[in-house]
């Protein structure tokens, strides 16, 4: 199979499904004629024209609300935010007119947005560099998607498209330039609300999120070396979350270490210790671990970043710690 | 302006008004719960603009009064078991009175944050513009209301992408207890469209033509392509900010003053002139407004609640 | 002791803060002239005059992050949203902004602001009636208060006042009216970080936030009747968060039940379920309950919130479980 | 204009640019990492505005280069270290160089998110109003950062509380590779201004007086009770809009037709023509620039990275 990048797997997908759809707009800041900051969309503009490909004013809460109200009008709009943290920005847009026009409204009209956002530290700083997934975790009515390798960025990011419902994409800087094998084929899809196992094992179960995911492959891949086997799941997606996946694994190794790129207090690890509780509990034989950030903002200094965003190292301390 | 049309709007006016009554009525007699926000004192324009649409144009309405529906034409029927969570209205009890929905009509509902209209109404725009369609917007808001950010990115959000979306702002003097002239720094809202070099302009709210002329202006307008427009309806809050308000914020003269401006009286002496309204026609007109409401209150006082587990209904599609 | 409203003591609380210090100001919608939709702060402006209480346009972003900038400059400003989903459109305001001015500038400064916002289910709907304490816990730099007393209303709101951080301060609108005894006297204050054992118990822990603490206590009762000593667990602060009150009650009582009106995933009780599972899981011996609403949006009808809205009903069910 | 301010401000421009130059040297060896939106050619209109401030105004400067600290009088050694990341600036490498912060000089830092200053602009004028005093605030903000919806609600809310701020638009053509005719509504964003009844000028941004005649007349007002203005200094953006932007969305022959408006030469030919600016001055103005960033650039050097575990301090208070 071919081998293409985590930002080509993103464009292609979109190409894609402008090409299928043509109800599928595209926007944001610096995305048509510049290609976006991050690259992904150059050549979407000539290809699509201007009235479905264009560039807006830096107005998050209009244009992500707009992508809202193309939505019940019949438009599948993709929304670029150029940092997943100004959905914040947009906080309303997002949790109470994205999340809960329909519901609020008897189901009278269906929401098909996607609003796509660059996540991930990456020496940018607080404002710059989050990965927000639980803020939006905990809000009902928003599918929450976080793809970690190019395959995924491709067949979630079509099947987030073709979602009658908003999701909000997050795709991790640092992943751009990640490689994978991406099957050919414009029917490519992956549904959202399955998770991936990465790799099998009964030793202990880790779940790892977007660019947690390499980190945790290599902390399993060092694991393995030394006589552990232990379960890599990808949930892929938080809302549909893929529940069964990680109870049936814990039920099988009995121990948990989740790693994220979230706030430790109320990141994902929170709900899985919880769900775990709820339903695992005779299976647990070891406490929760959470490779998390330590609950502060992001510092910009790398030093300081390396300092709280969870690294190889550090998952792979947990996992031991766990195992010993 | 056209008789039937003007006639038109005053049967609206007329049964906006009595509904609102009513339904003050009933929620004071605590036979509805609810939340009612009356718009008693804005018919007239509402009612006005409303006419000056195509069935197939879209809505967003503010959160003053019944006349937005009733001009628009959605069944009373439904209304009002919206105000009573029941089932038989738009929404199943899951937004109330507040967010009434009528995809036939284009009525695309409420944002319950003031201000949140004005982002989904340049949404509607922009679906219009990009398929290619000839449809327009229409969006309410209070004066208060225009000092959300929102309005301000998405008018110019609308003006640099030539969408099809006409502002209209209800300014009614007050919002809650802030006084217009306290709240908003500049005389004439309409000015701001000056911002975004689309046009704006000041109309007297309580005149039914001046509404309907500025609003089938602006509509014409973005029908062909020219982009957003601004109108500014000056206009006032004749009852308190909602059914229960103790309005101890403002003096009793100025309202009593307003009353002599109750556009009402003002439409039926213009109409009385100009020989469409007789008097046999007003107590028809009174009169099956009383029939058409006592048919639907008694519709909604018939209708069952909807049944507690579908709390869990409607989020998904 | 004499006996006051939760609402009274809220504005007491204002009151004697504003007397004290002279930096500390007050504004919002309809908070001077009309004295607040809720009624709380009327008669301040004529005390303290149009300068420090006062009316704002309908500018969430702008008071919310004024409030910022007025902190980082000296004043104590108290700022009146007037629902607590209100904090959505100004998420920028008072996630990074609030949240994190201080640290992104390394400490040069302090932002001791005070952001008051009703919360919880009263008929009210999707938009006014939630309690979205949950979202802003997971936010590094915001203290998060939610007092369910008239006690701890007008303790920790002088508490907050004082403080110099930034404190997102929940009364709940169904409690205003409810009565407790409060301490006379401009000292009294309740320190923000020390959960309240409401009752004494070793049979179960039921942790309730705000509006639950009544049901709780009731449902407690009703147990007691029947032979089931439980302890309720109040934690009055959720940033800071009084973990080690709710880990030692557990390990007494070995079964936790939380009660809260936030939605289910990844609500408080989620946090709460997994710092048992990493502290305390060789002491639960039954699964954890979360009693919350079950990830919808809050409807706008009666007959719907009854059904979402945890109630003494289903605080005592969950606890009946556990104990069976 | 007093010949003393008009040579500091020249002085000032010089050492921006120079330090300028300098950091985008650095960071193109990869000497420090981080992240620079170069200013050059906007220089001459921080440095004039920020000279019209009283040492106990307060500042936001926005996101466009290291002029305004330069101006302020932060000391270079500092800047350097934030854009390095290092112990010895003024932030401890949590924010970097787009968080230069320095209370003792008002100068308040940086939101991440544009248009996240004008509310904070607006508190400390609400600060300095409830207190009693006379100082102002100066809020820089871009053509781009014009159309945030703050910018709407700040500007409305120090109309009508009549804070003194000073809103300071640097139009500059661009907002990463969006022209301003694109972006915004508006021929002159001073324009706006009228939306909420407050003083709007457009200045040229290149021309140092004018600059600062305009600012100066501002926060005169702000000072005296007048409340907020909006002044627009039309500029150009000459270099890319970070460091390592490959700028590819404007033509060569649009960048070239401005270097010939670079406000430098523009200045020292009217400060020559004024007998103020000499080729002996010039000389000792550039020496000593490059002499002020030499040392700063030492003393980055050897200074120490934060402790990793520093990481987890600064967060409350
Ligand atoms: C963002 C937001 N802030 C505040 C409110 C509460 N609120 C509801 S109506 C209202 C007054 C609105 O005034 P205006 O826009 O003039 O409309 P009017 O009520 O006068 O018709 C307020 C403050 C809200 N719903 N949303
Ligand atoms: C809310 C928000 N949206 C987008 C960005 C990303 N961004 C940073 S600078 C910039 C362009 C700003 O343009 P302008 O305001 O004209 O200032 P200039 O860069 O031209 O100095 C953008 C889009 C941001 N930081 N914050
Ligand atoms: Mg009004
Ligand atoms: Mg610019």
């Amino acid at each position: 199979m071919r081998t293409i990048s985590y930002a080509q797997a993103i464009k292609e997908a979109i190409e894609e499904e402008m090409r299928r759809d043509p109800t599928v707009i595209l926007y944001g800041e610096d995305v048509a004629n510049f290609g976006g900051i991050f690259r992904i969309t150059s050549g979407l503009k000539e290809q699509f024209g201007e009235q479905r490909v264009f560039d807006t004013p830096i107005s998050e809460n209009a244009f992500v609300g707009a992508g809202v109200g193309a939505a019940l009008t019949g438009l599948r709009p993709i929304v670029e935010l150029q940092f997943a943290d100004f959905l914040f920005t947009a906080g309303d847009e997002i949790v109470l007119k994205a999340g809960m026009w329909r519901y609020g409204h008897g189901g009278a009209y269906q929401v098909p947005l996607v609003v796509r956002c660059p996540s991930g530290a990456a020496g940018v700083g607080p404002e710059h560099g989050q990965c927000p997934e639980s803020f939006f975790m905990h809000a009902p009515g928003l599918r929450i998607v976080c793809p970690a390798t190019a395959a995924d960025a491709k067949g979630l990011l079509k099947s987030a498209i073709r979602d009658n419902n908003p999701v909000l994409y997050f795709e991790h800087k640092l992943l751009y330039a990640t490689k994978g094998e991406v099957p050919e084929g414009a029917d490519y899809l992956v549904p959202l609300g399955k998770a991936s196992v990465r790799r099998q094992g009964d030793a202990l179960t880790l779940v790892a999120i977007s660019a947690m995911v390499p980190k945790a492959m290599a902390a399993a891949e060092r694991l393995a070396s030394e006589g552990h086997h232990i379960e890599v799941i990808d949930p892929r997606s938080l809302n549909p979350f893929d529940r069964p996946a990680i109870i049936e694994s814990v039920k099988k190794t009995g121990k948990i270490v989740v790693a994220e790129e979230s706030y430790k207090t109320l990141g994902v690890g929170a709900e899985i210790g919880a769900m775990l509780m709820e339903q695992a509990l005779e299976y647990l034989d070891r406490p929760l671990k959470r490779v998390a950030i330590p609950d502060v903002p992001i510092p910009t200094s790398p030093v300081l970043e390396k300092f709280v965003i969870p690294s190889e190292e550090s998952i792979y301390a947990a996992c031991r710690e766990l195992l010993n | 302006m056209d008789k039937q049309i003007a006639l038109d709007i005053y049967k609206k006016i007329i049964l906006s008004r009595r509904l609102e009554e009513r339904v003050a009525e009933l929620i004071k007699a605590g036979q509805v719960g609810g939340f009612m926000h009356p718009g008693v004192g804005q018919e007239a324009l509402q009612c006005a603009a409303i006419a000056a649409l195509r069935k197939d144009d879209y809505l967003l309405y503010a959160h003053r009064g019944v006349a937005y529906w009733v001009a628009r034409g959605i069944p009373l029927d439904k209304v009002l078991c919206d105000l009573a969570c029941k089932e038989g209205g738009t929404n199943h009890g899951k937004g109330g009175v507040m967010r009434v929905v009528y995809p036939e009509l284009g009525v695309l509902g409420e944002s319950g944050t003031l201000g949140g209209c004005f982002p989904i109404a340049s949404g509607a725009g922009l679906s219009i513009k990009v398929k290619g369609e000839d449809r327009v917007v229409l969006c309410f808001f209070g004066d208060g209301t225009s000092n959300r950010g929102t309005f301000h990115e998405s008018a110019n959000f609308c003006a640099v992408r030539k969408l099809p979306v006409v502002f209209l702002c209800e300014n009614n003097g007050w919002a809650v207890s802030m006084p217009t002239e306290r709240s908003t720094a500049v005389k004439d809202i309409a000015d701001r469209a000056k911002g975004y070099a689309m046009p704006g302009e000041v109309v007297d709210g309580n005149d039914v033509e001046q509404v309907y002329k500025a609003v089938s202006e602006a509509i014409a307008r973005a029908r062909h392509g020219a982009g957003p427009s601004l109108v500014e309806a000056k206009t006032y809050r004749l009852w308190g900010h909602w059914i229960g308000d103790p309005d101890s914020y403002r003096s009793r003269e100025e309202v009593e003053k307003q009353w002599r401006r109750d556009p009402i009286p003002i439409y039926e002496k213009k109409l009385g002139d100009e020989k469409i309204l007789t008097e046999a026609i007003k107590q028809e007109v009174e009169a099956d407004a009383r029939a058409q409401i006592d048919r639907a209150v008694e519709f909604m006082q018939k209708q069952p609640f909807p049944k507690p587990e579908s709390a869990l209904e409607d989020l998904y599609a």
